[in-house]
């Protein structure tokens, strides 16, 4: 029977495998989800078989949980989905949590022999302490995206060093309460560092801005992995050691991955406090280059109907004019609009682009004026501007103070989204500074302008 | 020795963990982060076990409450997870 | 002996030896006279041809000693006369148009290879002379378009607004006219072509040309390549439907040929006076009189509506250094190809499928079946 | 103590985990391959540690193999690596089929107990059948490399059916083996099976051909990982399952690996009878167009050293000069040497490559006249023909009967490899067929010219 | 009145007003007079003109009625003397070596707008002639030498044997040099560039040509994009590192100039003698004296050893089409620069950055600060 | 439990070896297989082992001609890898 029941653990482990795995491939991920569902049913029922336990109360664990979770999975907008995620994994570390604290109590109790007690304290301290932060950091979470950020607590202003003695403290006390389990003092020990660890998943995600709130989720969602990795140590099992684990594991990689396509770490993620400053202020300050991976810029460039090039000086340098034809092809064959805006003065000599796409074969149809491009601009989904500067420059309109004020540009600024290509903070021929590159929807792509629009070539070809 | 075995099962299972996420297109970063939240919800099985233990009403509470909130987290995630992936199909057929 | 002679058309630029093929064929052991002068024209002074192997003849007269006679143009009867019994001949024959010319060889017993009938197979390739020049022709008769027109080829979008790019229109997409458009996509003009044989419209696609397609019914061509004559009706409902595309195009360039034919009148008066002042035509076809009606050979003239006709029907001679090379290649492969090892002559194989398409005397009689009496 | 021990071995085992991972990529490789000897070594030292063992048997074995180890590595020929590799192979599945068998025979003698003599039997019956098929095996492997196949029985008539009846009977030894581990019977069936397995290992790896030799060291490397875990079953020690795990499934792994980059798939590899065919006869038959998957060119393309585009009319056609450019670009980023051989007459008029590939920018540096690029084609890895036909026409130089006998050629079929990319069974200009596309070392790859190379270039991307 | 004169030079082929640019001007609300005949040589009748909403006047007399005045070369000095008192006059005037026509137009008080001189900065680029006829007239070197060349320019691998690339070398890669390169790399050549402008080197790189780098120590340009004048040290730098590649050359276009200053020499008379006969230079700095030695202005000349040296001081002249079209604009985009649209009128603001730069005289005196006595 | 344990490692360990070895350069392929053939070398620790049972002479034989076997094939192995690499390094660099 134990056996049995193990193989089957063994098999739900091999579907929590193949489901991660097929979840991380767009052709895949939805039947990865199922198998990883089919996983833990067969866990829940091989359990259940298994355990002669009180059917009652599970019975009614399970269709309540079970409710809920289908009435709030089925009702919720489709824009309130991740504060959703952020929710659910609050309630799985809470579990945790409480299996923790449930077999602290039986330990206590003394109705559970355990091979090692100072081992399973550990565990126990472990489980606990993780789902205690991700329960309320996910809450947390969960406030922030869905707006609800008036029922937040005030940042403090040492919040780090606050965070760092709290979190000591907590140490402290797991070590204590290791020592101690057994006894009164360790059930002190416990009482504390749970209140301190549910205080420290607050205090932790509360200084995050709101635009980095996925990234903490996904960071909560390793951690509630671990929890109940650490949970199935306590009750000494393998099933929920693999699971939990493997969610550790990838959540923890999908955390990098995330904070990678943001341009950012981790560390700055979470004690930058930088998403929160942009979040709560809202206004259009000079701000500063906000840069973007060639990854994610092809997920802009998918969904985009209308495109335009912008080309400049830079294309020619780094002779990106074969590639461009390229994407450009592509976003055609991707059903977009697609145009290459032609100003007079780009480049470094009259016609310098012309030469240029004329040698890559860009169809003369495809050429605009600066005139006929900037009446649809407005129309216009992403506007990539291709190694040009000046002739994007919208002081040129604004800024009665710039050398160039009076020049007419192409107003990609009036598009939806602009991704501009550089190598990196170099000025144009005119030496000016250019605003487009602080706007609210332009996007940097820093890079020899050929590699990023083969990135972008590559992305698409996958 | 057999909490040592555990101990490798978890290591293996963290490497593993670690191989199966390499390249994810960030459409399916949340996607990927919500379905596995779901698999996190296998303390579902910690609460059924923690049930168990005839260890007094208070225990059983803390089990009963467990067991809801690993239900909602499962149930729930499972189905919001697919969800999503239904609507982005659509979108990419 | 082989004696390359100077070309006597004084207008003639090219030459039908080049250096590096003396030394191919004394390399191969065949003793190489050339006439004084015979590149000077194409830049290859007599030196070099003497570093090569060559004996430099002062004047002509030593062909008349000569086993193999290499010639651009075609001969004169009475130098043909002149020859010695069973030379072999090898140049242009225009023997379509010179029956005379052909039985004066055969008179005099000479050997004449006509290089225009070599036969367009892919192993006679490196002997076709017609295609190696009418490529040149080709590059040549954009070049000459371009620096008469008024205009600039390319589109730019400067400061100064944008300068549309040039529209060319190309009829007839045979070899020269591939060229044509290759050349003039090079410059950055918009490409139109048209022609009667289907696969060569495929063929300027794959230039980047735009393709013109006129439902003519049926106008397969013949299996050497060329394409067949045009019945009358098919020819008006071809005009028509390019009327249009010319009156608008800045460049016309006619290559149209049918083998053996007058090349037909494609581009009539009335469309010529629907262009814009400025324009240019090349008719590349202007020897035969030509595809445009009021070409005159080797004459530019200008409508009245300023239209600049071009009927060079030297245009490869403009490029005099590049088309001797070639040529002489062809010449030299063609020797090359039919040399024999042993007896260090030219081995003439009646039964050989290029020698059956090309010689067309020999032994004292027209031996081509196309030119028999 | 025991704890200690099996620590150590987690620790081996993430070395070793390391190690694989490091091997699989350049820079890290001799890093990794130090990591996973570290591995051994602390398993070695710790097992030693516990055991109380006599060591002067230890020692002197230590040492003796060690030696005899050191020697080996140390005084071969480079070239004489691959066959060194198969004999190594061999002795490692020697010593699982040994260790197998010494377990065998202490279980048989009744001094070891097991918890569960059937599971243990069987897992002594696959350490040993493994074990013996793994050693026979790489010992056929090394004998073919290094030249002594005259050492080698013949192969027979119908071995595929002689080597399917010996399997089943030694599964059925086995079976018995299992049952009656205990008495006389299980005795004989060892032996038995034993023999046959031995026998199994020559007949299975005798026809396979010297050319594919690699793929069976890497298969039969992945079933003597497969030996020591069962072996590690047998004596219930995690280290060698974990070990002997991974070299099975990477082994594995990489056994489909090279079997694609040869264009081949495992199953023809092993029953084939392929490599050894063309060893054996050398014969030209008319023989078929082989057709491969641009997935598996990108494979062979990887490691070609010595690439040669050929363009015809095709590409022209297809328009494919700029992705053929940047393809030839990938290629030399690569370490391959790129060049672009243009016959006289391909495609529709004089010089009509050069426009095209001029248009694309590819320098002139990488045109090849056609004699220049023959003179060195027996060189070259990969011939790639982009919609050329009647210019690679190996007719022309083999056949008096062709129309087009005597026209030089690009030798195209001299190289190792050609891949040919047409759009279906087209003939080109001369309508003659080209029995190019029927050789030995023709690869066809259909559909338009520039959708192939895009795709090439993509998994050049990825 | 703007009055636009037709040019009295026989050899301008272009206008200073086309069609579409007088449409512009009328909407502006600006009167526009047009000499008849202004547009004959450039393709635009007379009657396109009046149907743009031009008076078209039979002679020049019209012209000292005029507000302002349009025109591509310099006036004579009597003309300026008979203009209206104030009027704006717009031309090319060469006011470095023209001192007497400036104090002409001062003394006339006419207010003298000097084409060369506007500044070249972004904004300004729409009206700077100097950049929008150099643009053309690079185009117009390449297939001027193009037509001159016994060569063809691109590599063709050709059954009769492969034609190598031409090789362009040009020297001065400011616009015309970089149209020039351009259209010679369109056209299949093998291009190098030379610049004493480092970063002008980087440009050509971008048009595919390769640059040569020469060490000469400092070489800065000024803020203006023109570049400075080098040590005679620096010059014989630059002669002997670039003779070679000179020498090996089918065509040398040169460009150099120093704005305000005579052209250096920078290909001496060893240099050509060493060149290939056939080969081509194209000396576009001829106006001023040349790069080459040997140049002449307008002439074209060949020396003993067969090279051709171009000095063509109106290659842009060869499209006149095309170069009036963006003259034109630049004229137009001027006068809507600094058009008072409530007075109808060209506002003279002398403060202003551009016309700071360009404004020679006014008011009866040279006020530009780098031309006063 | 104890072997069902080792059953799951085994699994892991399979999974893992399989998601290890993705895209491998074709020069890699056989330092790699010589590389992880030294690693299967790890029956090393099985010989070392089976010494251990006083078994009899036979087993001890055995036994020590695992030893020997499984020795020489890990010494000989990791150090033939290490010489393909080294070479390799070079012939890059
Ligand atoms: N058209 C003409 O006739 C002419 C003649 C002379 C001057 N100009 C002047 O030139 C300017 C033209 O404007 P523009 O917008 O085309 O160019 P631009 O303003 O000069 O800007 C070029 C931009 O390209 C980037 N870049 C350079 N190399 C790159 C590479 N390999 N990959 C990606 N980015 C690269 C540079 O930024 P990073 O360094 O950060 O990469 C730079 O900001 C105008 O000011 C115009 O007045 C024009
Ligand atoms: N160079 C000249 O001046 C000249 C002039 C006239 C004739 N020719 C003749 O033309 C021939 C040239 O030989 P070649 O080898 O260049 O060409 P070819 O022999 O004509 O062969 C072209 C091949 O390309 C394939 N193809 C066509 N479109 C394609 C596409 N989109 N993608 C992939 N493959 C495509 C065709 O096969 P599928 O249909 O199966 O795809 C065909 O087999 C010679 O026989 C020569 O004599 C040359
Ligand atoms: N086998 C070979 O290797 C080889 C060698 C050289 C040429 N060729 C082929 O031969 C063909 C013709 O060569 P060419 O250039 O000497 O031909 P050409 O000079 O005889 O004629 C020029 C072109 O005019 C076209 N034409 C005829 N009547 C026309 C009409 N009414 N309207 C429009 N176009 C008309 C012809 O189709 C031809 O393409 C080409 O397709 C070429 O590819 C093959
Ligand atoms: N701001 C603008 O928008 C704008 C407008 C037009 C031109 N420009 C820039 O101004 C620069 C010069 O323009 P231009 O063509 O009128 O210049 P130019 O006609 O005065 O000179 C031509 C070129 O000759 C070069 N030169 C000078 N001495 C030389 C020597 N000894 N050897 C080799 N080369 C030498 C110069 O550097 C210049 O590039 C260009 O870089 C151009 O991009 C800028």
């Amino acid at each position: 029977m134990d056996t049995l029941i193990n193989l089957s653990y063994i098999v739900s482990a091999i579907l929590f495998i193949f489901g991660i795995k097929m979840l991380g491939s767009a052709d895949t991920a939805r039947r990865g989800n199922l198998i990883s569902a089919g996983g833990i049913l067969l866990a829940v029922v091989v359990t259940l078989v298994a355990a002669g336990l009180d059917y009652r109360f599970i019975a009614a664990g399970l269709f309540l949980g079970g409710g809920i979770g289908f009435v709030l999975a089925k009702r919720v907008q489709m824009t309130g989905m991740p504060e959703l995620v952020a929710l659910f994994n609050g309630f799985g570390g809470l579990a945790s949590l409480l299996v923790g604290w449930a077999e602290y109590q039986s330990l206590f109790a003394g109705t559970s022999a355990s091979e090692s007690p100072k081992f399973t304290a550990a565990v126990i301290f472990i489980a606990v302490f993780i789902g205690s932060v991700t329960f309320t950091g996910s809450l947390v979470a969960f406030a922030k995206l869905s707006g609800k950020t008036k029922l937040l607590p005030p940042v403090l202003g040492a919040q780090k060093l606050i965070n760092l003695v709290l979190g000591l403290v907590t140490l402290g006390l797991g070590v204590a309460f290791v020592f101690f389990a057994n006894n009164g003092l360790g059930y002190t020990a416990f009482v504390f560092f749970l209140a301190i660890a549910l205080v420290l998943g607050v205090f932790g995600t509360n200084p995050i801005g709101g635009g980095d709130m996925p990234v903490v989720i996904a960071l909560l969602n390793s951690c509630s992995g671990l929890a109940a990795a650490a949970a199935g140590f306590v009750i000494v099992n393998n099933v929920l050691i693999v699971a939990g684990c493997l969610v550790g594991a990838s959540g923890f990689i999908l955390t990098i991955i995330m904070c990678k396509a943001m341009n950012r770490s981790l560390a700055n993620v979470l004690f930058g406090s930088f998403g929160a400053a942009t979040g709560s202020t809202g206004a259009e300050v000079e701000g500063e280059m906000k840069a973007v991976s060639v990854q994610d810029a092809y997920y802009v460039l998918e969904s985009a109907q209308n495109v335009v090039f912008v080309p400049g000086y830079g294309m020619a340098v780094a002779q990106a004019q074969h590639v461009v034809k390229e994407l450009g092809a592509i976003l055609e064959d991707n059903g977009a609009e697609v145009a290459f805006a032609i100003h007079p003065v780009a480049g470094r000599m009259p016609g310098h682009m012309n030469v240029l796409l004329a040698e890559a074969d860009v169809p003369y149809e495809q050429l605009r004026e600066m005139d006929d491009v900037n009446a649809i601009m407005p129309t216009v989904d992403v506007a990539i501007v291709i190694g040009a500067n000046d002739v994007v420059n919208p002081s040129a309109a604004d800024d009665p103070t710039s050398p160039i004020y009076g020049m007419p540009i192409i107003n990609v600024h009036e598009a939806k989204t602009v991704f501009a290509l550089k190598r990196g903070q170099g000025a144009g021929f005119s030496g000016l500074v250019n605003t487009l590159f602080f706007r609210e929807n332009t996007r940097m792509i820093y890079g020899d302008a050929k590699a990023t629009i083969s990135g972008l070539v590559a992305e698409f070809d996958n | 020795m057999e909490l040592i075995l555990l101990l490798f099962i978890f290591t293996l299972a963290a490497f593993l963990g670690f191989e199966l996420i390499s390249k994810v297109p960030s459409q399916l970063h949340t996607p990927l982060m919500s379905g596995s939240n779901a698999i996190s919800g296998i303390t579902i099985v910690g609460a059924i076990l923690a049930l168990k233990f005839e260890a007094g009403i208070f225990v059983q509470i803390l089990g009963f409450l467990a067991l809801v909130l690993a239900t909602i987290n499962v149930v729930g995630g499972y189905l919001v997870t697919d969800r999503m992936l239904a609507m982005f199909k659509k979108k990419g057929g | 002996i082989l004696f390359a002679a100077k070309e006597t058309d004084p207008r003639e630029t090219r030459a039908a030896l080049i250096p590096d093929t003396v030394k191919k064929l004394t390399e191969l052991g065949c003793e190489v006279h050339v006439e004084s002068g015979i590149g000077a024209k194409s830049d290859f002074p007599d030196e070099v041809y003497k570093e090569a192997g060559a004996k430099v003849a002062l004047d002509a007269s030593g062909v008349n000693e000569a086993d193999i006679v290499l010639r651009i143009r075609k001969p004169t009867e009475a130098g043909l006369g002149k020859l010695k019994k069973g030379a072999i001949h090898i140049s242009f024959l225009d023997p379509f148009n010179e029956p005379d010319l052909l039985r004066a060889a055969a008179a005099a017993e000479v050997t004449a290879i006509s290089l225009e009938m070599i036969p367009r197979t892919t192993l006679a390739q490196k002997m076709d002379a017609l295609s190696s020049q009418a490529n040149l022709a080709g590059y040549a008769a954009v070049i000459s378009a371009a620096s008469r027109m008024n205009k600039i080829f390319p589109m730019m979008m400067t400061p100064a607004g944008t300068i549309s790019p040039s529209k060319v229109f190309i009829i007839g997409i045979g070899v020269a006219g591939l060229q044509a458009i290759a050349t003039a996509k090079r410059l950055g003009a918009r490409v139109t072509a048209f022609d009667v044989r289907p696969e060569a419209l495929e063929q300027a696609e794959s230039l980047g040309a735009k393709a013109l397609r006129i439902d003519l019914g049926e106008t397969s061509g013949t299996d050497q390549g060329y394409a067949k004559e045009l019945t009358p009706e098919q020819l008006e409902k071809q005009r028509l439907a390019q009327g249009k595309v010319c009156a608008q195009s800045d460049l016309v360039i006619t290559t149209a040929k049918v083998f053996g034919r007058k090349p037909p009148v494609l581009v009539k008066s009335d469309v010529v006076e629907q262009m814009q002042p400025g324009s240019v035509i090349v008719d590349m076809a202007a020897e035969g009189g030509g595809n445009v009606e009021g070409t005159i050979a080797d004459q530019e003239i200008t409508t009245e509506n300023g239209v600049c006709i071009i009927g060079d029907t030297n245009l490869e001679g403009a490029v005099p250094t590049h088309a001797s090379q070639v040529l002489s290649a062809n010449f030299g492969n063609m020797i090359e190809h039919f040399w024999d090892e042993e007896a260090k002559t030219f081995k003439l194989d009646l039964e050989d499928e290029i020698l059956k398409g090309c010689v067309l005397t020999h032994g004292g009689a027209i031996v081509h079946e196309r030119f028999k009496d």
